[in-house]
């Protein structure tokens, strides 16, 4: 016993000096990008893929793009593991490393907003999905896709432009009961349906475990809406799908960036003719160069289906962020320029841009923190069809924040 | 006519809230321990019936048994490695190796998974539904149903009519009588982590082919028993699952006559209510306490 | 048949309980142990029956025999299985079962033959046939001494270990419940080994008495024997020296503190 | 209370004193120097995970003084803590009081509340009672989310400003450490004193038997209530502190599963005794963070590719293995181990 419970000190011990050593184990030929998120807890399903997303983004832009004026560029990935006291001991370990890293990639929702004061006061950038909370008051965050919201604007100002009908479309809304399902639900949001002339009828809330969702729908359906919309992923499109399904009721729903290839992946016959806003190119325009260069990659790093995913495309399009601004910024300020403040600058300023041939458009501006495009894709046979090109969001920043 | 289509997406969704609670009752009856993995045993079984299903190519109706062998298995590893050095310790110990055990029953299960979803392949089970005039019963939960009222009734006559069954309701009042009258206490207990765990694995099948499997969120599932448990009874099987048909009912009413958000929290306050009034649940028993 | 030698138990590897005991119980006789709280006792019994394992607690020197084979430190059911059953200190009944259930529960060996067996304790003791639907629990502490015992007897043991039967009854019940131990003994010769604190009593029904002491036994003899020790007599029994009964103030233990061997 | 042969208690004043002998003055100043020294010798994220530690042990002592002394289970420290954390913010921000005003007010505020939730205690024992508490867990966090979204920010939670003190804000891991370390000695003293005190036994009499303490006189329910409160006002603090360190709360930092494992913590460092509280925490906790490292660690050994799931999946399977063994090799937890150390070091070279 008393072997025992010395050589469990001892391990302990090791393993903390080994903790120590990891510190201070990175190049200083290299500059370190801080990539965090929930790759196997709760959001694993929706945020795993960036894992591979942005390793092989890395590994073209330091192949073929030569990194950032030849010096390597390296991502440390920390996966949370769904409990945020460890999130938030990661984030504390990137900013203490020496250099500092100046870009945080946050996919996670709960941990970007908790410490989105952290990034002001540590000084760095961090790029964090499209909710209201983690970006609003402006701080040192910005979005790596429109509001929540927003997307579901694109295609609701899609629906109504092609309605032929005399009176409004009718919209009933069903989402998760978090954070993330309630992120559609704003003020603004209802405010401006109103004012395009589409009718919310119904706003019914659903919980992460719930197995049945009978009584919701079933109030929806008396209300007898042309269309729903959700924000939720995985397995809430499924329950809401399956259920309409049993009870009879062909209605099509409407989703933002958690209705993608992961979510319609899970039973395709069941998502067929949906409708989600999505702000990158499709997966299958398999004949679009941008997705050609991506594929590649995908392909020779032998990733699966499972990662064929949104955000393993979320994770090329950050890395090739980074890359752009980065590089900007070392030319135009040199090296010592390198820091959050030009780094910033230069992203209110960014106007359109497009990467790898366009994949997706990118706009910042001081006061607007999320990118302003999305594209409304239809689910036909599995396959994510484009039915527009990247059009302009409504901007639906929460009012104050104008 | 509102009202009886929520009393049969309750009762449907009560029945499997009673699987899951049939499952920790077994455990908590025999051995006194509050088993926290159920909710990963079931993933884990339930996951292995998707790979034998998508990766071995395995006919459904194959893959089944197989899983639930499996199953039977993980339990008896669980009991061995997890449940029997501990044996005459503290029962708050016991519990906390429940979570030990779930802590690595999830990493392996991220071993194989990772955080995806996994689904079935579609028309694992028929998705159809029968109507009923306006009253739609979707086939998915009545099969759900119909295998929480099998496994009740399989279980209650085991425990009930069966020597074995004597064994387990005896090993439960005392372990040391127990042994007393000769009965091997540790056979016992790997026993009920058996059963336990091939009806945890049943409705982890119906979840996992109703929602998807997320090695992360579905063991939280099990936690939805928990009300219907206490309003049960820990340790009583009929408890567990009138339990699991009370709070189901009582969920879909909630979301249906007063707001889904209320639905999530309503089995609480009932188990609150419960605790109140009734502190050993409905058809627990009553803890006999004499000076 | 039951032979114990010189064995020494430990709890958790340190507290020393027995510090080597011997003793024998011959087949069909009745044998009981004497002592004071905490003299060991039980322990011995826990130590036969295999139950000390559940208290951390191990044979560490001596054996035990029954029948020649050896069952120190055998797992509680096998040594169930050879047929020793014990009847804790105490009345521990299962307290949710029903009477009937909880006499099932003593014979779990076979099935065969269980309906007579049960019908013998029955007539044993005809009061607890009229609450053979009632919850052990809430049955009186005579009532449950005799549950105790009946669930014994449905094992049908060859060496019944009794843990103090008479604790915390009234005179009248212990009464009662000696007689029916006789009475055991003698319709199915059950070999019983009994711990007493009742020395009296236990010492008009068995044949060999054995004293314990501080985990040692300190004297053994044919009961008759020992009833006649006038230490037994004065610290036991209550009696003087003369066999009348004892002023209280005149005993003066703190004078006459006998130690033994 | 061991303590080596010939250390006698001659005053009264010696006979309450915790620290009692010359070794343990000088043990207990130079840990408390050492302590004060610490943010000199450590980085920045080994600090995060001490003070992350410290408001654990915090609130642990609460668990410990509910659970360990007086033996009520409860599965809903965490949510005790966002009820601390949430009461604390609010008031800061809707009412501008300091930091320091409202944290006394929150505690209060939480003690309040597990005097409700403890209500049912009176009535039901064991497991039952975890049940009632589980309860807590699942109700309290839905009305922080619903009933006023707009003051509590719904599920999006608040963020909190760093609270300061003549003027300096903390900030920093370093001012956050000295706050945290500062509480929690000063809330283990209170805890050590708690558990010595008549309150103290009285609470280890209801956890042995309620209804023979009763009989001897202890009036149960007011003190099964005072632990239930004493125990939300650790939780209380706790929270506060949870709020300052990690800059922001919302209803997803105090889940069941944190409240699970403080019970989990209470288990390995041992029931009942304040040293177990401390090495509980510490040891859960910086398991926890050291498990992060571990997967990452062994892909480095590994061919490219296969790595990246054992990243994973090697975590938690490495922090249930470490916790199962230790269960099995020492369930009386590590305060077992820390009196084994002391005896051994005090017998030194003669063991025995």
């Amino acid at each position: 016993m008393k072997r025992l419970s010395l050589s469990l000190v001892l391990m302990l011990l090791i393993a903390f000096f080994c903790m120590q050593a990891s510190c201070f184990a990175e190049k200083p030929e290299s500059i370190s990008i801080g990539v965090m998120g929930d790759f196997s807890g709760p959001y694993a399903p929706v945020v795993g893929p960036t894992r591979p997303g942005t390793l092989d983004a890395w590994q073209y832009l330091n192949k073929e793009a030569g990194g950032i004026q030849g010096i390597k560029l390296e991502p440390i990935l920390k996966d949370m593991g769904g409990k945020v006291d460890v999130g938030q001991s990661q984030y504390n370990e990137l900013v203490s490393m020496k250099p500092k890293p100046i870009f945080i990639d946050m996919y996670i929702t709960p941990l970007a907003a908790a410490l989105r004061n952290r990034f002001v006061e540590d000084n760095v950038v961090s790029l964090v999905p499209g909710a209201g909370e983690s970006l609003y008051p402006v701080g040192n965050s910005y979005a790596y896709y429109a509001l929540y919201p927003e997307q579901i604007g694109v295609v609701l100002k899609w629906i109504k432009d092609n309605w032929k009908k005399k009176e409004n479309p009718k919209f009933g809304i069903i989402t998760w009961d978090t954070g993330y399902g309630r992120a559609i639900v704003t003020e603004e949001f209802y405010n401006w349906a109103e004012k395009i002339g589409v009718d919310i009828v119904d706003t019914q809330l659903f919980g992460i475990r719930d197995v049945d969702l009978t009584p919701q729908l079933m109030k929806l359906r008396a209300k007898n809406p042309d269309y729903l919309i959700t924000n939720s992923t995985a397995s809430g499109p499924l329950a809401i799908k399956k259920g309409l399904k049993e009870m009879g009721w062909d209605i099509k729903l409407i989703n933002t960036s958690g209705g993608d290839w992961g979510t319609a992946a899970l039973d395709p016959s069941l998502f067929e003719g949906d409708l989600v806003a999505l702000h990158v190119k499709s997966f299958d325009e398999v004949d679009d160069p941008s997705i050609k260069t991506v594929m590649t990659y995908f392909t020779a790093n032998n990733r699966t289906e499972k990662d064929k995913s949104l955000f393993y495309l979320v994770g090329w399009q950050v890395a090739l962020l980074e890359h752009k601004i980065l590089n900007q910024v070392v030319k135009d300020h040199g090296w010592k320029g390198l820091n959050a403040e030009n780094v910033m600058k230069e992203l209110n300023n960014l106007k359109d841009f497009a990467p790898l041939e366009g994949i997706t458009k990118m706009s910042y501006s001081e006061k607007r923190r999320s990118p302003t495009v999305a594209r409304v894709y239809k689910i036909t046979k599995g396959k994510f069809l484009p039915v527009t090109d990247f059009v302009e969001t409504p901007d639906l920043r929460p009012a104050k924040f104008k | 006519m509102l009202f009886l289509q929520y009393l049969v997406a309750g009762v449907l969704t009560g029945g499997l809230y009673g699987l899951i609670g049939l499952g920790i009752v077994i455990i908590y009856k025999s051995t006194k321990v509050f088993n926290f993995a159920v909710g990963a045993l079931m993933t884990f079984c339930a996951l292995v019936c998707v790979a034998l299903v998508t990766n071995v190519g395995l006919p459904f109706w194959l893959a089944l048994p197989i899983s639930l062998a499996f199953a039977a298995f993980l339990g008896l590893l669980t009991e061995r490695v997890g449940l029997r050095p501990l044996l005459a310790q503290p029962i708050l110990t016991l519990i906390m190796a429940t979570l030990a055990i779930e802590s690595i029953l999830y990493g392996t299960m991220l071993l194989f998974w990772e955080g995806y979803t996994i689904s079935f392949p579609q028309g694992v089970l028929p998705g159809q539904t029968i109507f009923l005039g306006p009253i739609f019963i979707p086939h998915e939960f009545l099969y759900a149903f119909i295998v929480a009222t099998a496994c009740f009734v399989l279980v209650g006559v085991f425990f009930f009519k069966t020597q074995m069954g004597l064994r387990m309701r005896v090993t439960a009042e005392s372990h040391v009588v127990a042994m007393a009258l000769g009965i091997n206490i540790t056979r016992i207990f790997a026993m009920s982590w058996m059963l336990a765990t091939v009806v945890g694995a049943l409705a982890g099948i119906f979840i996992g082919n109703r929602l998807g499997l997320q090695v992360a969120i579905t063991p939280s599932l099990a936690f939805k028993a928990l009300p219907a448990i206490i309003f049960g009874g820990l340790d009583s099987l009929a408890g567990a699952i009138i339990g699991g048909l009370t709070v189901g009912i009582l969920e879909k009413m909630a979301a249906g006559y007063i707001d889904p958000k209320v639905a999530e929290i309503t089995p609480y306050i009932i188990l609150l209510l419960v605790l109140l009034i009734r502190p050993q649940g409905l058809f627990g028993e009553e803890r006999i306490e004499r000076i | 048949m039951l032979v114990v030698q010189q064995i020494e138990v430990f709890f958790q590897h340190v507290i020393q309980v027995l510090k080597g005991v011997s003793l024998t119980v011959p087949p069909g006789q009745i044998v009981c142990v004497l002592g004071a709280n905490g003299a060991g006792k039980s322990t011995t019994l826990k130590a036969i029956s295999g139950l000390l394992a559940a208290e951390d607690g191990r044979v560490t020197d001596g054996l035990i025999e029954f029948d020649g084979k050896r069952i120190d430190n055998r797992l509680a059911h096998d040594v169930a299985g050879m047929g020793i059953t014990q009847v804790f200190e105490g009345r521990r009944v299962l307290e949710h079962l029903t009477v009937d259930e909880n006499l099932r529960a003593g014979n779990l060996g076979g099935t065969r033959g269980m309906q007579s067996k049960l019908e013998q304790v029955y007539s044993i003791f005809p009061h607890l046939k009229s609450l053979r639907k009632k919850a052990a629990g809430w049955l009186s502490g005579g009532e449950q001494q005799m549950l105790v015992i009946g669930r014994a007897i449905m094992a049908d043991p060859r060496l019944l270990l009794l843990d103090e039967p008479s604790l915390g009854l009234a005179p009248l019940l212990v009464k009662e419940i000696f007689a029916t131990i006789e009475r055991i003994n003698r319709e199915f010769s059950t070999a019983i080994l009994l711990v007493e604190q009742n020395a009296a009593r236990a010492l008009e029904i068995a044949s060999y008495a054995y004293v314990m002491e501080n985990g040692r036994i300190v004297m053994d003899g044919e009961a008759q024997v020992v009833k006649e020790n006038p230490d037994i007599k004065e610290f036991y029994l209550g009696l003087g020296e003369f066999g009348t009964r004892k002023s209280y103030k005149d005993v003066k233990h703190y004078k006459r503190r006998k130690r033994w061997l | 209370m061991w303590r080596p042969c010939g250390v006698i208690d001659e005053t009264y004043e010696q006979d309450l004193a915790i620290v009692r002998t010359f070794p343990q003055w000088t043990l207990t100043v130079a840990a408390l120097g050492a302590l004060a020294l610490l943010p000199a010798y450590v980085s920045g994220v080994t600090l995060n995970t001490v003070n992350h530690i410290a408001i654990t042990i915090v609130a642990l002592h609460g668990v410990n003084i509910l659970t360990g002394l007086t033996g009520q289970i409860t599965l809903g420290q965490a949510a005790f803590m966002a009820i601390g954390a949430y009461s604390m913010e609010m008031m800061v921000r809707y009412w501008g009081l300091s930091f320091w005003i409202a944290t006394p007010i929150a505690m209060l505020i939480t003690g309040v509340a597990g005097v409700i939730i403890g209500l049912p205690s009176l009535r039901i024992k064991g497991f039952y009672l975890a049940m009632a508490t589980l309860a807590a867990q699942f109700i309290v966090p839905w009305i922080i989310v619903n009933v006023r979204p707009d003051l509590t920010g719904g599920t999006d939670g608040l963020t909190v400003s760093p609270p300061s003190i003549g003027g300096l804000q903390l900030t920093s891991q370093e001012s956050i450490f000295y706050l945290c370390a500062t509480v929690a000695v000063f809330s283990t003293v209170f805890a050590r004193n708690i558990a010595r005190s008549r309150y103290g036994r009285a609470f280890i009499a209801i956890r042995d038997n309620d209804i023979a303490a009763e009989i001897m006189g202890i009036a149960v329910v007011r003190y099964k209530l005072l632990s239930f409160f004493l125990c939300s006002l650790y939780a209380g603090l706790a929270g506060c502190l949870y709020a300052i360190w990690m800059r922001g709360i919302s209803v997803e930092h105090f889940t069941l599963h944190e409240s699970i494992w403080y019970l989990g913590m209470l288990i390995v460092g041992g029931m009942g005794s304040v040293v177990g509280v401390i090495l509980g925490a510490i040891m859960i906790r910086s398991l926890t963070i050291l498990v992060t490292y571990i997967g990452p660690w062994i892909a480095v050994f590994l061919p490219p590719g296969t790595g990246t799931v054992l990243e994973l999946g090697l975590g938690p399977i490495v922090f249930g293995v470490v916790v199962l063994a230790f269960l099995i090799y020492e369930p009386h937890g590590l305060a077992r181990i820390w009196e084994r150390f002391k005896a051994f070091y005090r017998l030194w070279p003669y063991s025995y």
